[in-house]
């Protein structure tokens, strides 16, 4: 998925905040276009916008005043429906999203129905529609770090690093003030626009431009937290009590929690480090016992998608029935066992057996 | 400076214990002597005002130990000890430390040892008693079980670690006192062996159902809740932490119950008061929700209980006799839960915890939730969920993005050099189905191009 | 379970072979007696022998003579059916393996039956059985071992150490010769009497004791092949292809493969180290590099048992019955409730409806 | 000596061959030129005698470098190469060596890489093509592309493994033969996406399959196999290991059929004779074991088949026409079929993998099972083992034991300093289901003491 919102655009603030009762899609916001389970792409609205999918071109105000989680629909016409049929034979789990109509391929012309949906965006969905500039903390793994933090809204988490920004809205969403930190300075500046733009920087509240700090609560910095620490110049003292850790280095962070400015002295903390390699989580619990951390525990999440098959069922007797019949054929003959066959079918009618039917295949739902 | 309550352990509030074994139990600080069996006793006012997570070794008076000494034998300690907390140490951890196993690790095979039982052991459990009166320290208690033990020397490494944890656990006073959060509530509950109660949730499945509803300070949820008030307690954590003071949240949870009465006994672990629960939390039956009454019938029915009491009449009084308050109690209920029943498109989530037949249920009260918003579903059992979605949500347009999900967390032995995954035979935490509930547009409102 | 063999006992040959077409259990057979699934004992049958289990005392004579796979039962006094019972309770998943009967609390007296079931060994249900003298590589691990190492009747397989033989009985059975080492004395004496009664021994077949050398196939040796290598006085060159070490250090081991008469020179031979901690399986990828090994892959198996559940279903309209009800019950007080619920049910059985009937839990079978 | 075909590479065999990116494919040394695209071909002569294992380079002459350069662009390279076995590395590995790679790390972080795609590397495709062919060998040809990548110090470790190790992949030539073993068969069937031919069944699942039925090398087993072939070769392997002479050894495995003509199509990659298959397996279609002819009926059918021509005088003949002796042979197998038939309590194990309804199946077949014989089903889906095991087996007092069975194996990256769990998203691998089949007791006839 492309990011189609524009380097400077301003959307409308509290994108990630609840809609109100009326629930109406507004000129500027950013909004999510679900287009398929693996086509979710995030979009601001212009009166003069256009947005240009599989299924068509759809007009921004096409979208501007519906209810969010709106179906737009539009025909598409026999070019679009072919490329749509090419799409859905590499990908037929989506058969079903975006697309309805029968499976016609004599009358390519017939008009078909495309659809996109609008949906205001959540860390989750936001997750998915990101263009992965690098590695991503699912949220398998971000549900439960946020509950093994146990972060709530009144938690400072500090986040190291920053990344993608993608685990930086689900912490935003939930804890009280998130300071998120980045090395690489480019990475930093994307995410820091993107913060922006969402309306969750810390700044945009101490500037008076929202009034919700529960929203905007994001202070992020350009720094290697390995070497240079995490204390910064915006506040005196952190008081975090959170921390997690997504460095190839922790241990090397590790020792600048002790400075008292940084932690929450009065109070219990808690830190998550998250690496994929054991030599990795060896290094680090050294790390943390040297530095005075205890209950340290390593933990995996595996998380695992399901969904429904359909399953062939045979039965033994049709089974049976399928090859006495093809025995009796070729003892018979072919045209002797057509004619036998005829008055066979002809006695059993009467009896009310249909034996032709070898009803081998019978579908049930199962799943793996 | 006053305590807060929510990071320091306060009067009248639920806590939770950790014990040298390891093991969470839920204490109230309104007691005023908390006796932990045979890990001693202390008087609660000594915890208080230390910050949760603090480790606390028992000490019992000089003078008193030769009372005890001799009470030992017949009945149980009566004097609590005096609960100290463990300072400089921020590692605050109930484990035996590396430090003093190290000094005791020799031997390197156990090729010639053979188990003699408990017969080698030349302290006796009640040696180690007494021992353990005399205000012997762990480290202390640890060393001499070490020394009395003949065989030690000839065990391996991993014998001998085993062995004085398992002795630790059993002789050492001492303890943790933690916050009696959703979390170690989970950890009590599974210790105790009690997780049916909560629909055999994981940490890691409420983590995910919460994250997937995305649970925000100023939401407004609808909820079925049948873990007792445990999926409540987590909801509320997130949108309030604790802080039940801080006007710039405001969300609401509207539980669905199965019965008159809401069945949450959970929530009383929570620590919150009940005027917050009140103003936060809105109860309604399935019958008021989906059977609902109009104005007209509730003045009816009303008219019927009271005996052609006129219920403007009452409305209009200034001031009202506890039990005419009572009647206007009612009938304002009873207004609010009609009000609740015709709110349709309102709900910024819907959070699922229950056993009735799923298809059935999502069907008559999706209605309730904004569009665009997640319908989250917690199950034991995998197909329902299946069912659930393949059988109604797939078929049906106001439904988007429909993930049935699992999701588990192996725990590891983590001591540096003896990392492996634990086999745990715990249950599997259960699945969770979610989706989006949108708006279909019907096919015919759209202009062909 | 206790094992019940003698010491000096030597049961017929072919314990662990499938039977003949008469498959008759004969006297002085090893055979596996299954009480329940977490209770299988080992026992050699005489005229005049005698096994007592939870549902009373079986005579040996009982069992000798009938076929493998035989249920032998009893019917059990009231002593006897209390003690199942509490057993029962303690243990419902077994509820229905050994005792059928009505469960009717007020006739202790009446008779309840009991039984066992008389089974050929098989290795899978051996490790079953055994009392667990060092922890046991499980069916799970063991047969994706033998997949792994591509086992077959022609292989010469290592196994070190030999431990309580559990997976030497596996290894024996799909190999050609197994040479398994045990450094503990007491263990290899125990392991060794236990080939020689299962007639697993190679020495049997070099004595002339059995004919079957696709059974005699065991070499064991008393060992520590890290100090002392894999070489043994029986045979000039091992020649093994499949080498499974079950150590503590696995890595010290190895080099000791390098002997040129302990692995086959001329073909592929593989190796499998089982190690619970990683920091040993980082150690014995530092050896098996350093030795020459390739294509060096560690993985970990999953195994799991299932089984299907009862599920409570609840209906949602059955619920606001219950909850009308209740409410009406209220308002009307308790006696007119009566008399106006007398009266509606007397209305709905003409129209064959039967109201009453709250059935809130009906039962599914599921499973997790 | 004469080669062992078991253990080393012969004439007429299909073989497995390991390329540089580490997929399986299967060849035959009965093919004259074997070409592996663009990873080179050989003559097949050149690797028969050497062990299965070995890891071949091919390089090819001087002389022909020229000519080859020129034809590169046009036309695919017509003189095959001379396949070198590498000796003296008992390790026998494609992957590139740490050796090699470990000589170029020396930048430490990947702050000041800013990713320019493939113009940073100086060596064209076309400039690394004729480097190959220039008898280039792995390491040179990897220092050349290192040496050639104007960022590649720039970049952090890892991806600077990353790149060498795709650049690797993609331009050597070399390859490892394998003997077309199951498991080995299993990795190709698995490289080519094709696992729903042998019904997404994993190596673990197989062998906790093959070790519940309790294969020996004499043992008699009934098997349903709707894997092609794949679950009949696994067992012979397990019993014969691909020696078809050992007197020693005469189990038999008979085939259940759905259709007339067993499809076993896999079982050609097993390189059995005929002659042995022939011996050692024997079909029979369901129709042919649950509704069998009697002597009587088949004697009928013969009358009628062959006008009136009598088999017992066909049956005394002592030389018979071509023609008379397949008449002959029909009739033998019709009276070997009912024979199996008939013959109940039999078999050591049954071993089913099939798509038909368990309960009704099992209800049928399992009496020629003998009894305190394994009955081991794999299914790919966990349904219809629950339903096998709930609402027959475990309500038919003729089974014991009755388990349903999960297996997964996880790999991991198995590089020092960097191991972890490899995520895959391969199928799970399906679920076993065992029982013993049991003699189950009248209660009646059982005195009450």
């Amino acid at each position: 998925p492309v990011v189609e919102i524009e380097k400077k655009e301003h959307p409308n603030q509290g994108a990630f905040v609840h809609t109100d009762y009326e629930n109406i899609v507004k000129e500027n916001d950013l909004v999510l276009v679900y287009i398929s389970k693996t086509n979710i792409r995030p979009v601001v609205l212009h009166k003069e916008g256009r947005l240009n999918t599989k299924y068509g071109t759809f007009l921004h105000s096409e979208i501007i005043g519906k209810q969010y989680g709106s179906q737009i629909g539009k025909f598409l016409n026999s070019n679009q429906v072919n490329r749509g049929k090419r799409h859905n034979k590499k990908n037929k789990d989506e058969k079903k999203e975006g697309e309805v109509g029968e499976e016609n391929n004599d009358e390519e012309d017939e008009k078909k129905f495309g659809f996109i949906h609008v949906l205001k965006p959540t860390p989750e969905l936001w997750t998915l529609s990101l263009p992965h500039r690098t590695q991503i903390v699912y949220t398998f793994d971000s549900s439960y770090i946020t509950e093994r933090l146990q972060i709530t809204s009144l938690s400072n988490v500090i986040e190291a690093g920053t990344g993608s920004g993608s685990l930086s809205h689900q912490f935003s969403r939930t804890c009280g003030k998130l300071f998120t930190y980045e090395f690489h300075e480019v990475r930093k500046q994307q995410a820091e626009l993107e913060f922006q733009q969402h309306g969750l920087l810390y700044q945009d509240y101490l500037d008076g431009k929202t009034d919700d700090k529960n929203v905007a609560n994001i202070i992020i910095n350009h720094r290697d937290v390995c070497k240079d620490g995490f204390l910064i110049d915006q506040v005196e003292n952190i008081n975090a009590d959170c921390v997690f850790l997504d460095l190839p280095a922790p241990w090397e962070a590790i020792p600048n929690l002790n400075d008292p400015r940084v932690m929450n002295q009065n109070k219990q903390v808690r830190v998550c480090c998250f690496s994929p390699c054991f030599e990795q989580v060896d290094k680090t619990i050294e790390a943390l016992e040297l530095n005075g951390w205890g209950s340290i525990e390593m933990v995996e999440i595996q998380g695992r998608n399901f969904e429904g098959r359909k399953r062939m069922v045979k039965s033994i007797d049709d089974a049976i029935k399928v090859l006495c019949d093809q025995k009796e054929r070729r003892n018979l003959g072919a045209s002797n066992y057509r004619k036998y066959k005829k008055v066979r079918n002809e006695l059993q009618e009467k009896d009310g057996i249909n034996d032709d039917e070898h009803d081998l295949k019978r579908l049930k739902t199962n799943s793996i | 400076m006053a305590i807060d309550p929510i990071t320091h352990i306060s009067f009248d509030k639920y806590i939770i214990i950790q014990l040298p074994n390891e093991l969470y139990k839920i204490y109230n600080t309104f007691t005023e002597v908390i006796g932990l069996g045979k890990y001693g006793s202390f008087y609660s006012k000594d915890i208080v005002g230390y910050p949760y997570g603090t480790v606390f070794d028992i000490e019992y008076e000089e003078n008193d130990t030769e009372d005890q000494n001799k009470k030992q034998k017949g009945k149980k300690e009566e004097t609590p000890g005096v609960a100290i907390p463990r300072k400089d140490d921020t590692a605050q951890s109930l484990e035996i430390t590396d430090d003093i196993l190290s000094n005791n690790f020799n031997s390197e095979s156990n090729r010639l040892l053979i188990d003699q039982g408990s017969s080698i052991q030349k302290l006796s459990n009640e040696d180690i008693e007494l021992l353990k009166e005399q205000n012997t320290r762990a480290d202390k208690l640890i060393s001499n079980i070490i020394s009395n033990n003949g065989n030690f020397q000839l065990k391996t490494k991993q014998s001998q670690q085993k062995y004085l944890i398992r002795k630790f656990r059993k002789f050492s006073k001492c303890f943790k006192v933690e916050r009696c959060t959703p979390q170690n509530l989970l950890k009590f509950l599974m210790d105790k062996n009690d997780l049916l109660r909560i629909n055999d949730i994981s940490l890691e499945s409420i983590a995910l159902q919460l994250n997937l509803s995305n649970i925000q300070p100023n939401g407004n949820y609808l909820v079925m809740d049948e873990t007792g008030g445990f999926l409540i307690y987590s909801i509320l954590e997130r949108m309030y932490g604790g802080k039940e003071d801080d006007e710039t949240k405001n969300g609401t949870i509207t539980i669905i119950t199965e019965t008159e009465h809401p069945q949450l006994d959970l929530l009383k672990y929570s620590n919150y008061s009940d005027e917050f629960l009140k103003k936060t939390i809105k109860y309604i039956s399935v019958m008021e929700l989906l059977k609902p009454q109009n104005e007209e019938f509730v003045r009816a029915e009303f008219l019927r209980i009271n005996e052609d009491l006129n219920i403007n009449e009452l409305l209009a009084l200034k001031e009202r006799s506890p039990l005419q308050q009572r009647k206007v109690n009612w009938f304002e209920r009873q207004m609010s839960l009609i009000k609740i029943s015709n709110t349709v498109d309102y709900y910024d989530a819907l959070v699922l915890q229950t056993d009735f037949e799923l298809k059935e249920l999502v069907d008559r009260i999706s209605k309730y939730v904004k569009p665009g918003s997640p319908i989250v579903v917690f199950c034991k059992f995998r197909e329902p969920l299946l069912d659930l979605s393949n059988e109604y949500l797939m078929k049906n347009l106001n439904f988007l993005n429909v993930k049935i999900l699992q999701t588990s967390c192996r725990p590891y032995q983590t001591k540096r050099g003896k990392i492996h995954p634990l086999m745990t035979m715990k249950s599997n935490g259960g699945w969770l189905l979610s989706c989006i509930k949108v708006i279909y547009q019907d096919i015919n409102s759209v202009d062909k191009e």
